[in-house]
């Protein structure tokens, strides 16, 4: 049965869902009890399941990174919520060095069935320590899977996903996009990893958008619908494995591409992509060369109007079409 | 008349003036607390309401020269060394007469020239670098001291632990200060700790761990001349514990489901401000109608630090991409 | 004769087997070095050569199902762990046939089977590896009890810290055995800690701390039977200083200009394997001639490793990329 | 005067040089004292400048990374030795969320003037924790600058310029370079950050590459000689920032590319610098796909073999370079 619920809903949900059928999965994280989390994505949750399953931690996110890979090593699923996605760089070592590497490190012995969960994105008004985009860090180190709604249904389904891996997967929320909602089957279902998602399909100019991105790049594409102008919005969802096909064939079709990320520029996966179009069969079609939209070279600013142009937003991505549009 | 029993370095004038500075801090963070819950300022902020006796009774000790590190919940370290109240607001109001030119905002409003080294929106972040600093003063025979505010649920991070244990093995002129306000964001201290004294995990670097009463600014000043004193002689550092409470929510969202309002009521009875009103009137500094005018003039000058954010100029889109590099 | 004073579980034969299971680590670990020395063994090693009696006397209390954590210098956990020389060697030499497939090399041998987690070449990366473990025993309501080997230099890692107090807030069955052997790559822990005894960082966490002979096999036992079964019965984790030293250099390249060959030479003189075979010889359970005869056996055993190594075949191109994901 | 001296050697006297001038500059880390640090960098410098500038540190990756911090944020210019490079994965949050941002959430209030050195790469056999190279995360945070010399000249001159910068600069030794020599004057030089150096002209085929593969790309190159094949090689020397225009120019003649690292393909710097020429004005210029060549997709193993495969070696490069001039 669908129903029209938040991408927050969808995220709670997919948990509870598992938990219940599943007891090996729990989440551990810091004020995830009956303070319901940061933004409130476990509330509930803690009176369903109670303090074992749904563990409130300390302040220590390297300890309890550790924990979860040695429970999951040990035939656990832990979620492990991080409270922004900023602190990754205190988990870091347990995550990449860890959890990434142990099962090859050990030859194929062992595995590591954990979803790392964290909010990322800026909008909220938190500034430099708490708004960054750094999903491109994770997608670079083997051994990981990375994972980016942009909606309530994709919510749900890939983190079903994530949890059914047997393998460390980074699942990234967009704060911004907790309150969205999108018609969402009240049973589970799975979203296959890899899987790229046309959110509207066009002729002239393919999109690739992530996380936020999607709902700006669908804006952008109703705007410039109006002056004719028919643009493809693919979401990759999941950055490692990224669909490549589905991104190489639409770029084939149309000739241009833009991509765009919240991520700063410099460094973002938006390169990874970019480039990988550009090493394909579809670097034959293209008519303009390949633009990249994305976060502004400075650490992330509170000022609200300095905040909003760190990052692109609909008019930028109007912008960069027209921009692809008018290169012969 | 009861002579109070304080550092040497603490005058009679001086004892009036934390007084209002505590009346600033509480006003400072009432107002703030205020125009969240009108939507009237961006992002979030962490209120020190009830906490003012450690920030001020730690702060009296320290000179301009001596430093400070702070945390989120940093606007009352702030005031207490010695930031002005009209270029914090602004700063929360993204104005660009504030102390970051509303680039950094509630939590990470810092003071470089008053000493104070940032709030830091990393929980324990600042603890190393305090130990950074001190290593300065060290290196360059500098005699300043450098104070480390941190929370209770702080000391359970990694960073804590490794910057107390470089500050002991190399005596760094440094005083660690917990402020122990019984909870993280949620999480009580005493099931996150598994000591009853955070002061305890002194023991683990070999220096000294105090525990003192945080609404007391008379204790905290007595406790922090003996740790300032210490440092500056050399002999390194000491982790004090103030034990205190948070009034408000955590931050500007908290239905505050992890405690209960009879022991938010206990703490209130225990509030700080009050108290040093009455050892100051009990030992003739103040009269309570002195006492009051204080007050007054400390809700002014927020007041007055209102008016001035509100008139002050706002960013332009140039100035994103400035300061990035020094 | 003097009986020896010894948990009730370890019967005269494991007495016996402990003593052949030392020479193993010794002489697995000699022998690598030699190879190194030759250049035969890619990668670097780190050799445990004399702190045998703490890995031997801490596993001797453990069963299958018990899990420990290793570290860089594992190779003697593993050995205690019940792995098989022939198998570690193997991985050394890179080949399939190694616990890794010649993947992971000497800093990253586990033994998932046989509970060994795995080495760890982060220093202080397996202590929260372990409290996970520990937890999943616990919530699994599991009865193995989950042992972590560390350094002295990893205790001034932040991942100590937060995993002990981890284990110390829930009460976790997990035993934390600190391998004191005086020196990180270089650094003196007296330079690196200012406490005597790394033992008492314990009381941060309100969990026992023991300071033990970590060259004698004998109190490792008991000092690690008391602390197991604290764990096993849900009264949470223990720290135990294992005081020792490594004989060899921190790694294939090491001058020692970090310490004095006095220092060095004391400590061969506290030689854990001599003093357990005059324990077992007074006690009556060995003869020299029989104490000989293992020790023959354990260097043979060794010997037919190297030969297993060498005969294995090597991994192709293929297995580059597999193993990667599950 | 020019004499020939090794990488590690040329990094040690910039160090030295710049500590007998500037009692500001101080070296903080693990086993640099007596032991002279794990690669020997360090060799004889506590002799020289004493224990207190020279500073062995306990084994606290986070703790020490923001002392430094700290220390440079009130006047002193330290250089923090990381003892292996994947140990940034600890260290981190007070290289990424502190000293990268302080200045700009403070407003343009105080600087953090620090350098950290870390040795990266594989090809020494220690195997998946001791092997990477991560400098693509640190390329990602504004804030930050990335050294990655690939001689022992440009080690001399990039270390004396990051030491003279007033913001916290990340420089990328290699293990494998550490006993390279070239000719190097002894006095000191500086070489400004954000000058790529052209190692080789050419006119068929741009190579540009970093670290390591400056050296594999030029044997490449006179192999590819032979068959008079004539490829530029162009070594950025900085990530950030990064010298685009030389890059561009070079490609604009060349019209082919092949960007090679050593690092992880996928998420790595390599991205950028394909999607950077993608998107310039050089896109015109282009006869065939840029080609990328890094790391493999996973962990570093550790036996030597496998572990040679994970990096690009000299016959890859030549691989890519053909392939690319197949393509018309
Ligand atoms: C590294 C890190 N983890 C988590 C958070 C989110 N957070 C902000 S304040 C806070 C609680 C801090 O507790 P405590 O140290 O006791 O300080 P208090 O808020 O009580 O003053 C948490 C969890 C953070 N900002 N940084
Ligand atoms: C996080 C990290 N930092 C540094 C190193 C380099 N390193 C390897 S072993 C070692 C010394 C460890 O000392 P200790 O914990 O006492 O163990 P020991 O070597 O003495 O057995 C160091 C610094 C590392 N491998 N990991
Ligand atoms: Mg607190
Ligand atoms: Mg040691």
């Amino acid at each position: 049965m669908m129903r029209e619920i938040t991408y927050l809903e969808a995220v709670r949900e997919a948990m509870s869902q598992e938990m219940r059928k599943n007891d090996d999965v729990f989440i551990l994280g810091e004020d995830i009890g009956v303070y319901g989390g940061a933004f409130g994505v476990t509330r509930g949750m803690i009176e369903e399941f109670g303090p074992e399953r749904v563990r409130n931690t300390p302040i220590s996110e390297a300890g309890i990174a550790g924990a979860a890979v040695g429970s999951a090593l040990t035939g656990m699923r832990p979620i492990l919520e991080l409270q922004f996605s900023d602190f990754i760089t205190i988990a870091l070592d347990q995550i990449v060095n860890q959890a990434a590497k142990i099962r090859y490190m050990y030859g194929g012995k062992g595995k590591v069935p954990m979803v790392v969960r964290t909010p990322s994105g800026s909008g909220t008004g938190a500034a430099a320590q708490h708004s960054q985009s750094l999903e491109a860090w994770v997608t670079h180190i083997p051994g990981l899977k990375v994972i980016q709604p942009s909606t309530a249904y994709d919510a749900k389904g890939l983190l079903k996903a994530a949890m059914d891996d047997d393998n460390p997967v980074i699942f990234y929320e967009h704060k911004l996009l907790y309150k969205t909602s999108s018609d969402v089957p009240e049973e589970q279902y799975s979203i296959p990893l890899g899987q790229a998602d046309v959110k509207r399909k066009g002729t002239d100019v393919t999109v690739v958008a992530t996380a936020i991105m999607v709902h700006r790049a669908l804006e952008a594409a109703a705007e410039l619908e109006k002056e004719g102008i028919s643009i493809e919005v693919i979401d990759p969802r999941t950055l490692v494995p990224l669909d490549e096909e589905t991104i190489v064939k639409s770029v084939s079709k149309t000739g241009r591409v833009v991509v765009v990320h919240e991520a700063v520029k410099r460094g973002g996966y938006g390169g990874e992509i970019a480039s990988m179009i550009a090493e394909s069969e579809a670097f034959d079609y293209l008519d303009a060369p390949i633009k990249r939209l994305g976060g502004a070279p400075s650490p992330v600013p509170y000022h609200p109007e300095l905040e909003k142009a760190h990052a692109p937003q609909v008019p930028d991505i109007i912008k960069a079409i027209k921009e692809t549009l008018n290169k012969a | 008349m009861k002579k109070m029993n304080v550092p040497i370095k603490i005058t009679d004038d001086k004892l009036v003036d934390l007084y209002k500075e505590m009346w600033l801090i509480r006003y400072f963070d009432e107002k703030v607390d205020e125009f969240f819950a009108k939507g009237m300022i961006h992002g979030t902020t962490h209120l020190a309401v009830g906490q003012e006796a450690s920030a001020s009774g730690v702060c009296a000790l320290l000179d301009v020269e001596d430093k400070i590190t702070s945390t989120h919940r940093g606007h009352g370290h702030c005031i207490a060394k010695g930031a002005t109240a009209d270029k914090m607001m602004a700063e929360l109001f993204g104005r660009t007469t504030g102390y970051c030119k509303g680039k950094g905002g509630s939590m990470h409003i810092a003071d470089v020239d008053m000493g104070n080294l940032g709030a830091n929106g990393i929980v324990a972040g600042g603890i190393p670098l305090a130990v950074g600093s001190a290593l300065t003063a060290q290196m360059k025979k500098q005699k300043y001291v450098t104070v480390c505010f941190f929370g209770d649920g702080a000391t359970n991070e990694g960073s804590f632990h490794e910057a107390v244990n470089l500050a002991s093995i190399w005596d760094l002129p440094v005083v660690f200060v917990c402020e122990n306000n019984q909870y993280g964001m949620s999480g009580p201290v005493k099931d996150m700790v598994n000591v009853e004294d955070i002061a305890t995990r002194a023991q683990a670097y070999g220096i000294p761990g105090v525990v003192a009463d945080g609404n007391d600014i008379v204790e905290m000043m007595n406790v922090t001349d003996e740790a300032v004193e210490r440092a500056r002689k050399g002999e390194g550092p000491t982790l004090i514990e103030a034990k205190t409470y948070r009034w408000k929510g955590h931050s500007k969202s908290d239905a505050k489901k992890y405690r209960t309002r009879e022991e938010e009521k206990e703490w209130r009875a225990k509030d700080p401000i009050k108290r040093f009103k009455s050892q100051l009137v009990e030992s003739g500094l103040l009269t309570e109608e002195k006492a009051e005018e204080i007050r007054l003039a400390a809700k002014k000058e927020i007041e007055d630090a209102v008016k001035f954010a509100e008139e002050s100029p706002m960013p332009t889109l140039d100035d994103l991409l400035t300061d990035v590099y020094a």
